[in-house]
């Protein structure tokens, strides 16, 4: 175990490597020159200029992206070039309402993804069936910013039961991460329906009810545990989704997240915080596939570390 | 003896793949609708010239931010332009980037997918190196990237949506691949000397597919609204064109005043969206053969 | 015939007048037919029928399993005594009700032993769960029990194997797990379907005087499926003959052995292969098949078939030449070789035109890798394979491509290697398109004469894999196989899901092709008594390793190495009056295949006692030099 | 009670002579103050300084300052802590962008401890107003001691609330006190990005926000059905308008740039972009900007347009292509443009640019010639309040792109005298008849297609005063106050 933890952790060292050229050649690749934009719009060549060097952008790129690189080992990130603050400090203070958000709205989403899932697959052809995958289709087809719009509309300015937005209390986190998460549970009721009725027909389905197993626990203990290498693969992939996705929530409800962060970084050409973020999104991922990779064996174990 | 006792009945036809899962698929009643809407859509999208009551793009601010009415049947947005009409038009520029990026990212995707998955050592290493990398950059600042350096335009965006979209058929298709590569008979095919090629294609695509075909019919959705996205941070369609997303998006600042900007692109959304979906959980029972009898 | 409840004490289960049917595209069809039986308390009921002739549904029906898998039981009566004496009809008892009976007062042993138990929970739990279910007791409690039962079916180190997962067992040891699983709450009624089917003549006579024992200890009524006549005879008190999902015969198990009535029992126990039977023969001879309205008790009542002589002298079709096949088990960070799985051990022999070698051994012997091997499906470690003096190992792409197409393969799983979402036809098809051996209604046309060739009836060919019962789908891997016009066919138990008369059939057809194209024959079994008809030569492997080889009737009449003998020893003789119930149980699995990578096993030339025929001398396994 | 403002964006830093963008500033001022300041109507008031003087050629300037003035961490504000800031900010090593506001200054005087003058390399008429900007407050010296570059995390000012806590997306600032002009009415501010206008809106009606300003109008309608909210709608400094590049043909033809001008309807522009909260531009300038003087009329009327493009050769139309920012104010007016401009046959393809792609395909180019540009829709408004910055950056001739914003790329040497003569006094007689001069000769030069001057929307629950939107879209909250 601990060693195909060590393996799987070197074997990504490549791709972090891979993430931080890309991430590099991107952010000068994008169209835009951050001096300009640093300087302001009400600066002149000569101002341009100035920024352009105080911020090593002058410099060759081969020499910048050694730069970058050292820097990233020794753990310096740099100075965001819009706020001047750390970088790290930028991203720390939005990192953790993301991360809440995103887990909030997983855990709710999976858990009812599933459930209407396996009560699809249970009742398949039936009108709980499509009842079930009509719901989890309606998540999926709603535009988030709409919805989310609605629901405030609904929520905080009619009926003022919640707040339109923000980070804080328990009550700022069930609009957001129910908008966020509707796609989620979606993806996950079709997904689990799908694996659910392949399992179904098993044989040591067949067994676990001759042995009297009451049908509930064949469907949530038997059938279910076997379906989930499909789901919790899916979960991982929407899992990176999420974190790196939720800019349109945030945006809706003015959540201080990374998603929110990055946009900006963009259109403000802020370098390093688009590079310190992108690498922080593929750690994140490759965490996350790890974390896949060993629920899968707890999941079934004729699946070995290799 | 060598002929077994039999009952000697009619020949039997073998039946072909293909023409079996048509079989099949023409018994999913909800599919079908699912499919006869995306046909008129398409319908609609083909003959908008000749469908849609006014010129999309026509200005009339005489009648601006109007309501549904005989006239109008969606009402009419800030130019006073025809909402239904646009929604039309809007139905060719939405429908090609939801589908052509996606069925893109799929082709390239999958393939890879299998290949990897089916090859394994080196080369599966490479390409899910590489996908993890896609992965690992959000998606909306790989639209970005692409459209960045190709320029902004609905071609763009399609090519953009379509990067995005390979990792996940790749990894999808790679799973499944892994499994169904052990199986026995594709020993039995390759023991009868069919190519590798051709094991891909016949025993192990078809085995990718239920999964793929969901996920495809999902992805069309997000793409429409990734689109929609990418249009309102002004890198997609070229304005005036009839975009449903940015239509949606621009309506939304409209939101409490004229609902009606959201509500007629939004509902067109969902309903593509809605008939995509149907329709790939109908292919995905048309494939297996397991779920006949239920 | 109905089964009129008898004088004496109420049966466990009696069925009457029982119809089950599917729903299919193609309208009802009906798979049991009008079907009454009744077994007692401590009473045994064997099940016999060709394939397909509805034993399992029967069996699912009572089990009120038959539901799940799209069946309907149209009408008729289920009455089982339960555990509290009373008797109750299963056929109007609701789904949740049933559930205390499954398990409880009726269990069953499926079919399938590979794919029977979850493979995400381990084996303890499996059990331990149905104990929970049906006795009040405390997890521990259970797990107690669970290991009872485990060491009561005689898996050793019981303890251990408890926490294992299922694919870390052999499959006898599956098997028996679900034996400990079935009889973990003392059910009344015990069903086993076909239970040692996929298991070789060792493990069968274990599990068979398993079963046997624990329902003297229980007083359990056990309904037995099998195809084997040799296992009716071992153990059932009445047996009950089906076909095409009706009862044809039902009666003591004297009686059927000796006077059957009908003719269709009669056909099945004359196409019975009993060993010794060539005793005193060299050549192969395909079984004797029942004249129509023939007496089954005399040879005349047969159409009697002469041996057969298809060996062509010559150089040999294939050689193999010191083949090894090995497999690495890899472990640690540095994926160290751990361990290695010495499968195929210095495996050598020859195969001339028209010959029939038999490769027999117990499960894990490597068998099934040397066919693999063979057919360039598992790259050898190392060693040669020789088709018409050709290295096969060194051929480029095109010409492998074509020897593919000359030796052909019949797997021992025949749903797995059925693609399950194409139809038989095609898959039947495929080795046609694939060399461009038919074109258009060429195919169609040949697809039906493979099937009816088999015994299958054309318009199967529309059909899936999953609608046929287990010996259709081996017939329809044996058509497909036989589509390419192959020189040489590896059939890896390829009758073993066979029911005897089909079986009997199903030979004679390999053996008629024999004659006819001089096919060479691989023929991998661990039935000793099909062995002895069809194979001019026999090979005996033990641990990966060929312990004896030699012309047929040497290795039946006068075996050397005691592995031989032992072997010989295990096979079930298909007479009542044979059955021996105080045999003792055969202990134990047999010796594994891997070793230490620093502790080859040993190896050496065979030692020829007779002209072709050789025996290993060194140790192997348990078994000491000599 | 606290007052919570939301706003679109987040702020970018909390160095007023490091930030570039209004919604910083503005906020800044929260904190920090100038010597100069501007009233709600963007009317120049004294604050921190008391009175100036300054010679007849606009060198030298010497300003009196206010007596008794703390800054919230105690020290004295005086004539010393002006020079400290002043030679910072105007330290080309420093690189603070908001350097230009004084750069012109040779020397800092410091007189007495009230009295500063400042020495100017040239004359510079506008230098007050440039003092007036939020870009030159006065950051408490003991504070630039202490915290170094981290000022801009740790704000020390003389303003009415200090400083508190600086979040992900949130400013908060407690009463001071102590301040000189007598403490504030509310406890503590808040400023809240939000970037969704429909969110901000419902904080509105929620009552989670009191004060919204930049309201978009097209949901002026909302706040006007509810009792609880009122609009404030007031004139602005921003004028909308569209760069025709004179490099790149037709543009350089005057008779086509005055025709586009009658081709498009005003009003209807005002209508459709600003939901009518707009007035069509009359000047290169707003009304609102001092020396401002009515130019002229570009009166709607096809006729005289196609008459004028016929003249130019131009009767069968051309094919140009309109570049902007991408929001969804500027794609409307794109799209409006268009189709007026279709009128005329003009065929206009419309660019939607993302931020950073327009600044690199506008400002960030090698040379003139290199600009691909040929239309630009864009406003602007001058951050002094002052003429000069209203004009300058954006006609000088030499001003073109990359130097500074003059898009159209317009040479005229008769209005290049005119600009540099206005800051060559600092008499504003003079000055504004150099301005006449100036607006007259832009107007009828049509380098531009002029717009409009769009309407400031403030929302606001209608239990908070004092809370005003400047004219440059910044706003006041200084005077902030709940009714009972
Ligand atoms: N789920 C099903 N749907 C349709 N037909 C079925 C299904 N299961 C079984 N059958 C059909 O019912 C008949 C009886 O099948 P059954 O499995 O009982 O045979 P069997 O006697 O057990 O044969 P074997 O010895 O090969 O296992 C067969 O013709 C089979 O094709
Ligand atoms: N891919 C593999 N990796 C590791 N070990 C394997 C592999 N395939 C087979 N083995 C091992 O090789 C040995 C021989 O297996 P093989 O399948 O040839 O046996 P067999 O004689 O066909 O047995 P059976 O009668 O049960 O089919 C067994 O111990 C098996 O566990
Ligand atoms: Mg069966
Ligand atoms: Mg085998």
């Amino acid at each position: 175990m601990l060693s195909f933890l060590i393996k799987r952790l070197l074997g990504m060292i490549p791709v972090v490597l891979m993430v931080m050229v890309a991430v590099f050649a991107f952010v000068h690749m994008l169209p835009g020159d951050p001096a300009r934009l640093v300087a302001g719009p009400e600066a002149t060549a000569q101002d341009v200029a100035a920024v352009r060097s105080a911020l090593g952008l002058d410099k060759p790129l081969p020499q910048q992206f050694l730069t970058y690189v050292n820097n990233t080992i020794h753990g310096d990130f740099g100075l965001s070039l819009k706020t001047r603050r750390p970088v790290v400090e930028e991203i720390g203070m939005r990192l953790m309402p993301t991360v809440w958000l995103t887990l909030f709205a997983m855990i709710w989403s999976v858990a009812i993804g599933l459930l209407i899932g396996v009560v699809s697959a249970v009742k398949r052809g039936r009108w709980p069936d499509y009842g079930g995958m009509i719901l989890a289709v309606s998540g999926i087809s709603f535009p988030p910013f709409w919805l989310g719009l609605l629901l405030i509309n609904l929520f905080s300015v009619r009926l003022g039961w919640l707040p339109t937005g923000g980070y804080g209390t328990w009550q700022h986190f069930l609009m957001p991460s129910f908008t966020l998460g509707l796609g989620v549970a979606a993806v996950m009721a079709r997904f689990t329906r799908s694996a659910f009725i392949e399992i179904a027909r098993e044989d040591y389905v067949r067994t676990a009810r001759a042995k009297g197993v009451p049908e509930r626990s064949v469907i949530w203990r038997h059938s279910l545990r076997n379906a989930l290498i499909p789901i919790i693969t899916m979960v991982g992939l929407q899992f990176g989704f999420l974190l790196g996705g939720s800019i349109v929530i945030e945006s809706v409800f003015a959540w201080p997240g990374v998603g929110r962060l990055l946009v900006d970084s963009v259109s403000y050409r802020d370098y390093p915080v688009i590079q310190a973020l992108v690498l922080m999104f593929s750690l994140q991922f490759i965490f996350i596939n790890l974390l896949v990779d060993i629920l899968y064996v707890f999941a079934n174990p004729e699946i070995r570390y290799q | 003896m060598s002929t077994l006792s039999t009952n000697t009945d009619t020949v039997g036809k073998t039946r072909k793949p293909l023409a079996e899962f048509w079989r099949r698929f023409l018994r999913q009643k909800v599919a079908l609708v699912a499919l006869g809407f995306l046909i008129l859509l398409i319908g609609a999208a083909v003959f908008a010239p000749w469908i849609a009551p006014y010129d999309p793009s026509a200005p009339d601010y005489v009648n601006v931010l109007q309501g549904p009415s005989a006239q109008h049947w969606a009402g009419t947005d800030t130019y006073g332009r025809d909402i239904f009409s646009r929604i039309i038009w809007g139905a060719r520029i939405s429908l090609a980037v939801g589908f052509l990026s996606v069925t893109l990212g799929a082709i390239g995707g999958v393939g890879l997918g299998i290949i990897a998955g089916f090859y394994g050592g080196w080369v599966d290493s490479v390409v899910m190196r590489i996908s993890d990398l896609l992965l690992a950059f959000p998606g909306i600042l790989l639209a970005i990237a692409v459209i960045a350096i190709l320029g902004p335009g609905i071609t763009n965006v399609i090519y953009a949506v379509a990067i995005f979209s390979v990792p996940v058929f790749a990894r999808l298709a790679r799973g499944t691949t892994l499994q169904l590569k052990q199986a026995v008979y594709v020993d039995a095919a390759r023991a009868v000397g069919v190519a590798d090629r051709v094991i891909m294609i016949r025993h192990i695509l078809p085995g990718t597919l239920p999964n793929v075909i969901v996920y495809f019919s999902m992805r069309i959705g997000t793409s429409i609204l990734t689109a929609a996205a990418l249009s309102f941070i002004g890198l997609g369609a070229q304005p005036p064109s009839p975009e449903w997303g940015a239509m949606l998006a621009d309506g939304r600042t409209y939101m409490g005043v004229a609902d009606h900007l959201t509500l007629f692109p939004g509902l067109a959304i969902f309903l593509t969206v809605l008939g995509f979906n149907l329709l790939g959980d109908g292919l995905r029972d048309a494939l297996d053969p397991k779920l006949r009898s239920l | 015939m109905t089964t009129a409840p008898q004088d004496g004490p109420v049966p466990t289960i009696n069925v009457s007048g029982l119809n089950v049917e599917f729903r299919g595209e193609n309208g009802v069809f009906q798979a049991v037919k009008d079907l009454s039986f009744h077994i007692h308390a401590g009473e045994t009921l064997a099940v016999v029928g060709e394939s397909g002739s509805g034993k399992s549904v029967s069996s699912l029906s009572v089990m009120r399993l038959i539901e799940f898998g799209g069946g309907r039981i149209s009408s008729g009566e289920v009455r089982l005594v339960g555990r509290d004496g009373t008797a109750r009809d299963l056929t109007s008892t609701s789904l949740k009700e049933m559930e205390a009976i499954r398990g409880n007062d009726v269990a069953m042993i499926f079919q399938e032993p590979m794919t029977s138990l979850n493979p995400v929970f381990t084996v303890g739990e499996q059990i331990a769960e149905a104990v929970r279910l049906h006795q009040d007791c405390t997890p521990a409690m259970a797990r107690e029990e669970a290991l009872r039962m485990l060491e009561k079916v005689r898996i050793p180190d019981a303890a251990k194997i408890l926490d294992r997962h299922p694919h870390q067992l052999s499959g006898g040891m599956r098997q028996r797990v679900m034996i400990a699983m079935a009889l973990s709450c003392k059910p009344r009624l015990l069903i086993a379907d076909e239970p040692t089917t996929a298991l070789d003549v060792t493990i069968q006579a274990q599990i068979l005087q398993l079963i046997r024992l624990l329902q003297e200890e229980m007083g359990m009524a056990v309904l037995f499926i099998t195809h084997d006549m040799g296992v009716v005879a071992e153990v059932a008190d009445r047996v009950l003959v089906m076909r095409h999902g009706e009862k044809v015969e039902e009666g003591d198990v004297r009686q059927i052995f000796e006077a059957p009535q009908h003719p269709y029992t009669r056909a099945l126990l004359a196409a019975v292969p009993k060993l010794g039977e060539l005793n005193g023969q060299d050549l192969p001879r395909p079984f004797p098949q029942l004249r129509e309205g023939g007496d089954y008790r005399t040879a005349e009542g047969f159409d009697q078939y002469p041996s057969q002589n298809t060996v062509e002298p010559g150089p040999p079709v294939l050689e193999a030449r010191n083949l090894v096949t090995r497999f690495d088990i890899r472990r640690g960070l540095f994926s160290r070789v751990s361990g290695r799985v010495h499968a195929v051990e210095n495996v050598s022999f020859d195969l001339r035109k028209g010959e029939t070698l038999a490769l027999v051994g117990e499960s894990g012997c490597g068998k099934s890798t040397t066919g693999r091997t063979l057919m360039m499906l598992q790259e050898a470690t190392s060693g040669s394979v020789q088709y018409h003096g050709k290295d096969i190992f060194r051929l480029p792409a095109q010409e492998r491509k074509a020897v593919r197409r000359k030796i052909q393969y019949v797997f021992q799983d025949p749903f797995a290697s059925l693609d399950p979402r194409l139809t038989v036809g095609f898959s039947i098809a495929e080795p046609l398109i694939t060399h461009g051996l038919a074109s258009g209604r060429g195919i169609d046309d040949r697809v039906a004469e493979l099937l009816r060739d088999v015994g299958l009836r054309p318009e199967h060919a529309q059909r899936y894999p999953y609608e046929f019962s287990g010996g259709q789908r081996q017939r329809i891997c044996i058509a497909r196989a036989l589509a390419g016009e192959p020189d040489v066919l590896i059939t890896d138990e390829a009758v073993a899901a066979l029911d005897v008369s089909i079986q009997a059939q199903v030979i004679n057809l390999l053996m008629d092709l024999q004659r006819k194209r001089g096919l060479s024959y691989v023929f991998i079994s661990h039935d000793m008594a099909v062995v002895e008809r069809v194979s001019h030569r026999v090979a005996v492997m033990y641990l990966g390793q060929i312990v004896e080889i030699g012309p047929r009737r040497q290795i039946f009449e006068n075996p050397q190495h005691p592995y031989t003998r032992r072997l010989l020893a295990a096979v079930p003789v298909a007479s009542p009056d044979a059955r021996d119930r105080q045999r003792p149980l055969i202990e134990g699995e047999i010796p594994s295949a891997m070793r230490r990578v620093d502790d080859p096993p040993e190896v050496a030339p065979l030692v020829q006692v007779a002209p072709g025929h050789f025996v290993a001398r060194h140790a192997i396994g348990s078994f000491a030099a000599a | 009670k606290d007052l919570t403002v939301a706003i679109q964006n987040n702020l970018t830093g909390l160095d007023p002579t490091n930030v570039n963008d209004t919604l910083s500033q503005t906020s800044l001022r929260l904190i920090y103050q100038g010597l100069f300041g501007f009233d709600k109507d963007m009317k120049l008031v004294p604050l921190l300084a008391e009175s100036y003087e300054s010679n007849a050629d606009a060198t030298e300037f010497t300003i009196k300052l206010r007596e008794g003035v703390k800054f919230h961490d105690g020290t004295d504000f005086n004539a010393e802590a002006v020079k400290i800031n002043l030679d910072r900010l105007r330290n080309p090593d420093n690189n603070l962008s908001r350097r230009s506001l004084v750069s012109m200054i040779n020397m800092v005087e410091v007189v007495d401890d009230l009295t500063v003058r400042l020495v100017l390399d040239a004359p510079f008429g506008a230098m007050i107003a440039s003092l007036a900007h939020p870009g030159a407050m006065i950051i408490s010296p003991a504070a630039l001691e202490k915290y170094g570059d981290e000022i801009n995390r740790h704000p020390v000012g003389t303003g009415a609330f200090v400083f508190d806590n600086w979040a992900a997306d949130t400013l908060t600032v407690t009463r001071n006190d102590d301040y000189w002009k007598g403490p504030a009415k509310v406890d503590r501010v808040v400023i809240r990005s939000v970037p969704e206008s429909g969110a901000r809106m419902a904080m509105l009606q929620t009552g989670e926000a009191q004060f919204v300003p930049n309201f978009p109008p097209e949901l002026m309608q909302v706040i006007e059905k509810n009792p609880d909210l009122k609009v404030d709608i007031s004139p602005s400094i921003v004028e909308y308008y569209v760069a025709m590049n004179n490099n790149k043909e037709p543009f350089g033809n005057q008779k086509v740039r005055q025709a586009l001008n009658h081709a498009v309807d005003k009003d209807a522009f005002c209508q459709i972009v600003f939901s009518g909260l707009c007035s069509p531009a009359d000047s290169i300038i707003p009304k609102d900007l001092s020396f401002h003087v009515t130019a002229g009329e570009y009166e709607f009327d096809l006729e005289r347009a196609r008459e004028l493009m016929a003249e130019a050769g131009y009767a069968d139309g051309f094919e140009t292509e309109i570049w902007a920012n991408s929001n969804t104010e500027s794609l409307r007016a794109m799209q409006f443009l268009q189709q007026q401009l279709a009128q005329i046959n003009v065929d206009v393809n419309v660019v939607p640019l993302e931020a950073g792609v327009a600044a690199q395909r506008i400002w960030s180019i090698e040379s003139a010639e290199d600009a691909e540009v040929q239309m630009y829709y864009g406003g602007w408004s001058s951050s002094t309040g002052d003429a000069d910055w209203g004009i300058r950056p954006l006609l000088l001739g030499e001003n073109a792109p990359p130097s500074m914003f003059n898009v159209a790329y317009y040479a005229d040497e008769e209005l290049d005298a005119a600009i540099t003569g206005a800051i060559g006094t600092a008499d504003p007689t003079e000055r504004a008849k150099y301005y006449e001069t100036a607006q007259k000769l832009a107007w009828d030069g049509a380098p531009w297609i002029f717009l409009g001057v769009a309407d400031l929307v403030a929302a606001q629950t209608a239990d908070v005063t004092g809370v005003h939107m400047l004219p440059d879209r910044g706003f006041l909250l200084e005077d902030a106050a709940f009714t009972e």
